[in-house]
């Protein structure tokens, strides 16, 4: 328990005090940039987590809520001039109930049928952000000039959207673990591993996943208002296929699963691009690499459920000399 | 005795096939039933129209009064109904505990909005009925341990624990005691009778004669999906129709 | 009598599917066989493209020796993307294992990894745009027939997808290759106890789809005048697309998925605006799988 | 040079778990040998070392005086040693006749009519999808399957679970029919009574390690086999 | 020795897009080693080259370190207006002069002070590719471009004027770029019967376009923009690119001692392949900027590099006069060209 605590403490001070201490020391606006940046997609890739890593549906389609979210914020801002207070959960609100409603057709689909309509829904929605030109201006994007005004303070400062950002996406990932620590998190797992036994036990399968669905994509909503306000500028590339496969990479890398996981995918596969800036026109080969070198040696993922460390035991326990008579379970 | 389960002119055909023919019987509050018969009698599919995973072409359910042809199987389970599967069917890559968690969470409801804020004490609820089912079926010490890396039987035992853990009014087990040795089975049968004298309602699916003779009040036979027998063990034991389709010669 | 017109929008449908069904067959020989997505499957194409391009420009040989060393490169694509990419994965058969989404989730995503280094590295070397093709190997020359238009590369698509097809509906369903595919596909674990060597029968599924994959990409490419190194990515989504929509492991279904889809496609591009095309095409995917929700031809789930 | 499949000394360990501990077992050109044991105690693990699923990690498999113990599945599997695995492993979505088909291997026709007059159910549903049928019909297609290849040594882990008494004994007569024909076979089974009925020798394991060894016929009287395994009354 | 004046460049170097920022990088170390050998200034400018691949995410983290250095006084880029925006938020902020060679969305410029763009717009282009249609006679026109936003302006930038003058629009559409298949637009458009096709396009889409216009034996006249402008659309599309009219701000045939040292230097670095539309934007922009730093010298500060910019007027470059309106606006000549036996040629 008390270990717990700390361990809560010290998310809390490393989120709020170390980083920004060090942003501080720093002082460079582009620390601020990827750290903000990458809060967005821990945000994200925590969302898809629920989905695809605890109740095990292939989501294709998950940038698209993600893009809902920015769109509402973005609009209201710029339109009607509802600013962030307000704007942040509409555009979670609005992300859930177009989940709510792709879903009521989609949800009793499994495995990779699932999957496929999601990448559907996806490019659908993608389309619409790029063609419904009178609303969502098509490809010229939504301008935002509005900052964030958040219960009336006017936040301009990096290190004051810097905190908004963290602030929201910590919440939510708590939120999030939750859900997903729980025996709730139990019942999407079951989802996972045995649609058809889970029912059984009296599990509503289709109003379970439809809920995952639709929770996953208030958050990413939230997270797509988020992006809105810290570039100020939002088209529809920002949302399109490739977006969802950087979020499923990510929360894949990250070990499926587990929360950590994604947290860590998210990271990972947003900082090492930056960090390999000076390779030069390679670097997204060895963005490529890293990617493959992570799943192939940890292939549950750095903080999989099923557990790396079972994993890494096991190598260390049987010796792994590569020579197949070592291998306990070979398919050699 | 009032009929818990009312199965009336039960039928399903699968393409020229017909695995289940117009089978009428009952299960009364309170009772041990076995049901029997050569493989392919459709006994499972007998069991999968009762708790909803396949629909019936023609005939009626009825659980506690009230009519459940046709409903999901998520909704037979929250009348009271829950059921074990023959080809053991646990989840895999989740810890026995949780597995039988699940059982718990699907008869107390699954909750995503307590699982955020408070809901500690339907959490304890669970989870002190999981322990409860755990300790009852012995598998206590594997408790964290990956379903999947379970032998056999203690899936068999898992599944069990998992289905009680719903708290049903009826349990539906489907060859319990398959890959058991006779004294595992002796083991299980005591179990099931326990179960039973605590007021349970049992149904149960078994190719072992001591397990079925030994404990069940009643027994159905089906063959070919009609119902051949439905009487006592001792009686059902000198039907020759019963010892032509499904004893044959003497048994042992 | 149809309106020429639509006449035209129906052939050009009908050959925009023939084109999608050419990448599907190979996408879905994979994809049955090991479960997984192959997300390398366009990078196959590709490279299959560019392979038949450095021939072209280099030698300069006849269309079909072109067709067998791009086969060839296919061949050893696929061999490598297999040992690379998916062949890692396979040392865990516990059951857990083999069991659990992660690791199929985890050959996806080696397939995402290698695709993304073979499409960063032909982008490297040959840079990201449309390479330029010798005019004279495309195969766009006019064809009238009767009131509508057609190119002579239709009528080899179309020869070689039909190869293609019946080909492997004879290889699945009548030789001992075929049956050692789908039994690996349907339970890896029962094969090895079958005597079936699993290992062998992976690669060679992946050989055999690469290089329908490398001929689909190259025939694309001489057909479009377009090889790049991103080429193989829309034609991929729509091969992923008819393949589900054809219910996973039914090469037929994919084909007629395919079709259906290049119709839908030329066909709303001639109601509405194009760029709707694709929406279309889609909400038909989604009503087909709301209605069959395992796909056209799929198998229906097992039985409790 | 009897003993036509020998384990020697096998060990097994997985992650930190021992599954198995020096475990030998022989079985003669013709013999019917049975392994006894709680659930649990690594028998199907023996099963599947034999079958190269699992690679042992320490001691021999030999078949015929040929070490197969580095082997790969399908190379033991040409060696002739076939199993009917725990839980059937069958191809779901296959149809019986393909499932038999692939079983068969390079053998053909007169296998599958032998298998077909074995079990006149699996004739009677050639083409249904193998998923759909009922478990014992799945048991059924899963022995008749290993039997398509003529196996030298058919191993049989627990044959009749899900099958009716008729079935089981059907079985057993089956399994000494397949010795008259010179075949050998392992078989773990749970219904101790039959095993040692038609078995030679019999072995038990608890814990991974085998525990009592000896003729069947010895064990059947052997009081530690009959109070665990067949609730203490001698047949 | 002084330091170095330093400058940054945002732009796709890997990518879908990588082409053009490859192109632009090219010609910007053109432009750069030509004027550091000039002896303009005692000091060397120097040119710090990010990678944006075309993504937003990345395009604001560059802006961002850019705007961090603080030896970079002044910025050139993106090459899509959406990374453009995005980034043009940042530089708004930190105040830094941005000036993009290709964003063309029609609120770039707007976005601040501190934006300027050396692309013609597409008000100027479309209306004098109007006038030209109308003096031919031409008077029903489908209209079809790229679904972006410079697709966007080009078709308005087009009707507009046209419809003025009296013609007709039969058909207005868009597509998505990289649409392989243009067969069932083309069909449609030919159904319609219109007289002229304006297109907005780059040379690949163009290359596609024109090459199933030929294979369906669609034979219409095709009109397009500057973007069109490469020698690689008539490599790709051969003798179907014939007969194209197009309106361009820079032809590497032009007898312009400018024009020739650019076309030159660029030929001997691309195995004798002419610079198309774009690289030759981009090595005005980088002239442009170089222009702005001889101007703003020895004060060369984020301010005074500001005011040197919007100071540009009539700069003569490869692609024409630029100057800049208050906006930050280019306005520039247009010289119409058409396609003849594969080769681009002046009309006059
Ligand atoms: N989905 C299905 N499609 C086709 N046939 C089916 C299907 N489900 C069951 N059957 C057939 O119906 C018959 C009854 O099957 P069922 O599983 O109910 O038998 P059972 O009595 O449980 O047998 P066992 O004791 O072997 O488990 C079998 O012959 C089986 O092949
Ligand atoms: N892949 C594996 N990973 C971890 N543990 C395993 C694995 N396979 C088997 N075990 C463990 O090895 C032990 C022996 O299992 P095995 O299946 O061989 O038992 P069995 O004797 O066949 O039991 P049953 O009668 O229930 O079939 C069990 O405790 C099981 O948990
Ligand atoms: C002319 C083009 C280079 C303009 C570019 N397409 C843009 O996004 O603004
Ligand atoms: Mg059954
Ligand atoms: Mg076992």
């Amino acid at each position: 328990m008390s270990k717990q605590l700390l361990t809560k403490v010290g998310m809390v001070v490393l989120l709020f005090v170390v980083v920004p201490a060090v942003l501080m020391a720093f002082d460079r606006g582009y620390f601020y940039q990827i750290a903000t940046i990458a809060a967005v997609f821990v945000l994200l890739a925590a969302s898809l987590h629920l989905v695809t890593g605890v109740a095990g549906l292939l989501h294709l389609g998950h940038a698209a809520f993600y893009g809902i979210g920015a769109y509402v914020a973005a609009l209201l801002g710029s339109e009607l001039e509802i600013g962030f207070t307000l704007g942040l959960p509409a555009a979670g609100l609005a992300a859930a109930f177009v989940a709510f409603l792709v879903a009521l057709p989609t949800m009793r689909l499994i495995s990779i049928y699932f999957a496929v309509a999601t990448l559907a829904i996806g490019q659908m929605l993608y389309l619409i952000f790029l063609n419904w030109v009178s609303v969502t201006k098509g490809p010229n994007g939504v301008l935002l000039f509005s900052g964030i005004d958040f219960f009336g303070f006017d936040i301009e400062s990096e290190i004051g959207i810097y905190y908004v950002v963290t602030a929201i996406m910590a919440l939510s990932v708590v939120v999030l673990y939750r859900l997903t620590n729980s025996y709730y998190g139990n019942a999407l797992r079951s989802l996972r591993e045995d649609d058809q036994c889970a029912a059984a036990m009296g599990i509503n399968v289709t109003v379970l996943k439809m809920q995952a669905f639709v929770i996953s994509a208030f958050f990413a909503g939230l997270a797509g208002a988020l992006w809105a306000y810290t570039t100020g500028y939002i088209s529809p590339n920002d949302f399109n296929f490739s977006q969802s496969i950087l979020v499923l990479a990510m929360v894949v890398v990250g070990g499926l699963g587990s929360l950590p996981g994604a947290v860590i995918g998210a990271l990972l596969l947003i900082l090492l691009p930056e960090v390999l800036r000076d390779v030069g026109d390679t670097r997204n080969i060895f963005v490529g690499l890293v990617m493959f070198g992570a799943i192939l040696f940890l292939p549950k993922g750095l903080f999989g459920e099923v557990s790396a460390l079972r994993f890494a035991r096991r190598i260390l326990g049987s010796g792994w000399s590569g020579s197949a008579d070592n291998r306990e379970v070979g398919w050699e | 005795m009032t009929a818990l389960l009312e199965l009336d002119g039960l039928t399903r055909h699968f393409g020229g096939l017909t695995a289940v023919d117009e089978v009428t019987t009952h299960v009364g509050q309170g009772e041990l039933v076995g049901l029997i018969g050569p493989n392919g009698a459709g006994k499972t599919t007998l069991f999968n129209l009762i708790s909803g995973f396949t629909r019936p072409s023609s005939g009626a359910v009825r659980f506690k009064g009230e009519e459940i042809t046709g409903l999901p199987p998520h909704q037979v389970a929250h009348r009271g109904m829950s059921r074990t599967f023959q080809n053991l069917r646990v989840f895999p890559n989740m810890t026995v505990f949780d597995n039988i968690s699940v059982g718990a969470l699907g008869a107390l409801g699954v909750g995503a909005f307590q699982s955020v804020i408070g809901g500690r004490k339907r959490s304890h609820e669970i989870s002190e009925r999981s322990w409860e089912m755990l300790e009852r079926v012995g598998l206590n010490e594997q408790a964290n341990d990956l379903a999947a890396n379970l032998s056999y039987g203690k899936r068999k035992y898992l599944e069990i624990a998992r289905a009680l853990a719903m708290e049903p009014d009826l349990l539906i087990l489907d060859e319990p005691a398959a890959g058991m040795n006779h004294s595992e089975t002796a083991e299980l049968s005591q179990f099931i009778t326990e179960l039973n004298s605590e007021g349970l309602t049992i149904m149960l699916v078994e190719h072992d004669m001591s397990l079925v003779m030994g404990i069940c009040e009643r027994v159905v036979v089906l063959a070919s999906g009609r119902k051949i027998a439905d009487d006592t063990p001792v009686e059902v034991r000198q039907n020759q129709a019963v010892l032509d389709a499904y004893l044959g010669g003497d048994d042992e | 009598m149809l309106d020429p017109y639509y006449l035209q929008q129906l052939t050009i449908g009908l050959s925009l599917g023939m084109i999608y069904a050419l990448m599907a067959i190979g996408f879905t020989l994979i994809f049955g066989v090991l479960n997984v997505v192959n997300f390398a499957h366009g990078e196959i194409y590709t490279i299959g493209a560019f392979a038949g391009l450095l021939m072209i420009a280099t030698f300069g040989p006849p269309l079909l020796a072109v067709l067998l060393v791009v086969m060839a490169v296919g061949a050893l694509a696929g061999f490598g993307l297999e040992r690379l990419a998916f062949k890692p994965f396979r040392r865990f058969s516990d059951e857990a294992s083999m069991k659990s989404r992660a690791m199929r989730e985890a050959t996806l995503m080696s397939s995402l990894a290698m695709s993304i280094v073979a499409r960063e590295s032909l982008e490297l070397i040959f840079g990201s745009q449309f390479q330029s093709v010798d005019l004279s190997y495309l195969i766009n020359k006019q064809i009238q027939l009767g009131p509508v238009t057609i190119v002579n590369g239709d009528l080899i698509i179309f020869a070689v997808a039909l190869v293609m097809f019946l080909g492997l509906q004879w290889l699945l369903k009548y030789s001992t290759i075929g049956l050692s595919i789908r039994a690996v596909s349907n339970n890896p674990l029962g094969a090895r106890y079958c005597g079936i060597n699993t290992d062998r029968t992976i690669i060679l599924t992946f050989v055999i789809g690469s290089v329908m994959g490398a001929l689909a990409g190259i025939l694309v490419g001489l057909y479009y005048g377009a090889i790049y190194p991103s080429m193989g990515f829309t034609p991929g989504i729509k091969a992923f697309v008819a393949m589900v929509m054809g219910g996973l492991s039914s090469i037929p279904g994919a084909v007629i998925s395919a079709m259906i889809l290049g119709i839908t496609e030329s066909m709303a591009t001639s109601v509405v605006s194009s760029v709707w095309a694709d929406m279309v095409a889609y909400a038909f995917l989604l009503i087909t799988l709301v209605f069959f929700p395992q796909g056209l031809f799929g198998a229906r789930r097992e039985r409790v | 040079m009897s003993n036509l499949l020998e384990v020697r000394n096998l060990s097994l360990k997985i992650g930190v778990q021992e599954i198995l501990h020096d475990v030998s077992v022989s079985v003669p050109r013709g013999g019917i040998v049975a392994v006894l044991g709680a659930n649990g105690v690594g028998k199907t693990s023996l099963m599947r070392c034999i079958s190269g699923i699992y690679h042992a990690t320490g001691g021999s498999i030999l078949v015929d005086g040929e070490d197969i113990t580095k082997l790969k599945s399908h190379e033991i599997a040409e060696r002739g040693v076939l199993q009917a695995p725990e839980g059937r492993q069958i191809f779901s979505n296959m149809t019986v006749l393909e499932n038999l088909v692939i079983g068969g291997g390079p053998l053909g026709k007169q296998e599958l009519d032998h298998v077909l007059s074995l079990f006149p159910r699996l004739e009677e549903r050639l083409k249904q999808q193998a998923g759909s049928m009922s478990g014992g019909e799945q048991q059924m297609l899963c022995i008749g399957r290993a039997l398509m290849r003529k196996p030298k040594v058919l191993l049989l882990d627990e044959p009749s679970l899900g099958l009716a008494p008729k079935l089981v004994r059907f079985i057993c007569d089956l399994v000494e029919r397949i010795r008259s024909e010179g075949y050998s076979v392992l078989l773990v089974e749970q219904n101790v009574k039959a095993a040692l009925r038609i078995a030679g020798r019999a072995s038990v394991i608890e814990g991974g390690r085998i525990v009592i060894e000896g003729e069947a016929d010895d064990l059947a009287r052997d009081p530690r086999v009959t109070d665990a395994y067949l609730g203490g009354h001698v047949h | 020795q002084d330091a170095p004046i330093v400058i940054g460049y945002q732009l796709p170097l890997t990518g879908n897009t990588a082409q053009y920022g490859q192109d632009f990088k090219s010609a910007a170390e053109i432009a750069l080693e030509k004027f550091n050998a000039s002896g303009a200034l005692p000091v060397p400018v120097e040119i710090i080259y990010e990678d944006s691949r075309s993504d937003a995410k990345e395009g604001v983290t560059i802006a961002r370190k850019f705007v961090d250095n603080d030896d970079i006084v002044a910025v050139l880029g993106d090459f899509t207006s959406t990374v453009s925006m995005a980034a043009a938020q940042v530089y708004k902020k930190a105040g830094v002069v941005q000036l993009s060679q290709t964003a063309s969305h029609p609120d770039f410029a707007k976005i601040s002070e501190w934006q300027f763009r050396n692309i013609t717009t597409q008000d100027q282009e479309g209306a004098v590719n109007a006038e030209w249609m109308h003096e031919k006679g031409i008077e029903k026109v489908a209209v079809i471009a790229e679904q972006t936003d410079w697709g966007q302006s080009v078709v308005k930038g087009f009707t507009t004027p046209f419809k003025d003058m009296g013609g007709e629009v039969v058909f207005e559409e868009f597509f998505n770029r990289g649409l392989a298949d243009f067969r069932s637009i083309i069909t449609k458009i030919d159904e319609t019967n219109p007289d002229a096709v304006y297109t907005g396009f780059f040379y690949e889409d163009g290359a596609q376009f024109l090459k199933q216009m030929e294979q369906l034996g669609v034979d219409i006249p095709v009109y397009s923009t500057s973007a069109a402008y490469n020698d690689k659309l008539i490599e790709l599309s051969g003798e179907a690119a014939d007969g194209l009219f197009l309106t361009a701000t820079f032809l590497p045939t032009r007898e312009d001692a400018g024009v020739q040292e650019f076309v030159e230097e660029w030929k001997s670095l691309h195995d004798g392949a002419a610079p198309g539309q774009f690289p030759a934007q981009a090595y005005d922009a980088v002239n442009i900027m170089l222009e702005a730093v001889v101007r703003a010298y020895p004060d060369v500060t984020r301010e005074s590099m500001r005011e040197a910019v919007a100071a540009t007027t009539d700069f003569p470059g490869v692609t024409g006069n630029t100057s800049f309106d208050e906006n930050g606006e280019p306005l520039k000549e247009l010289t119409k060209a058409t396609v003849e036996n594969g080769e681009f040629v002046e009309v006059k």
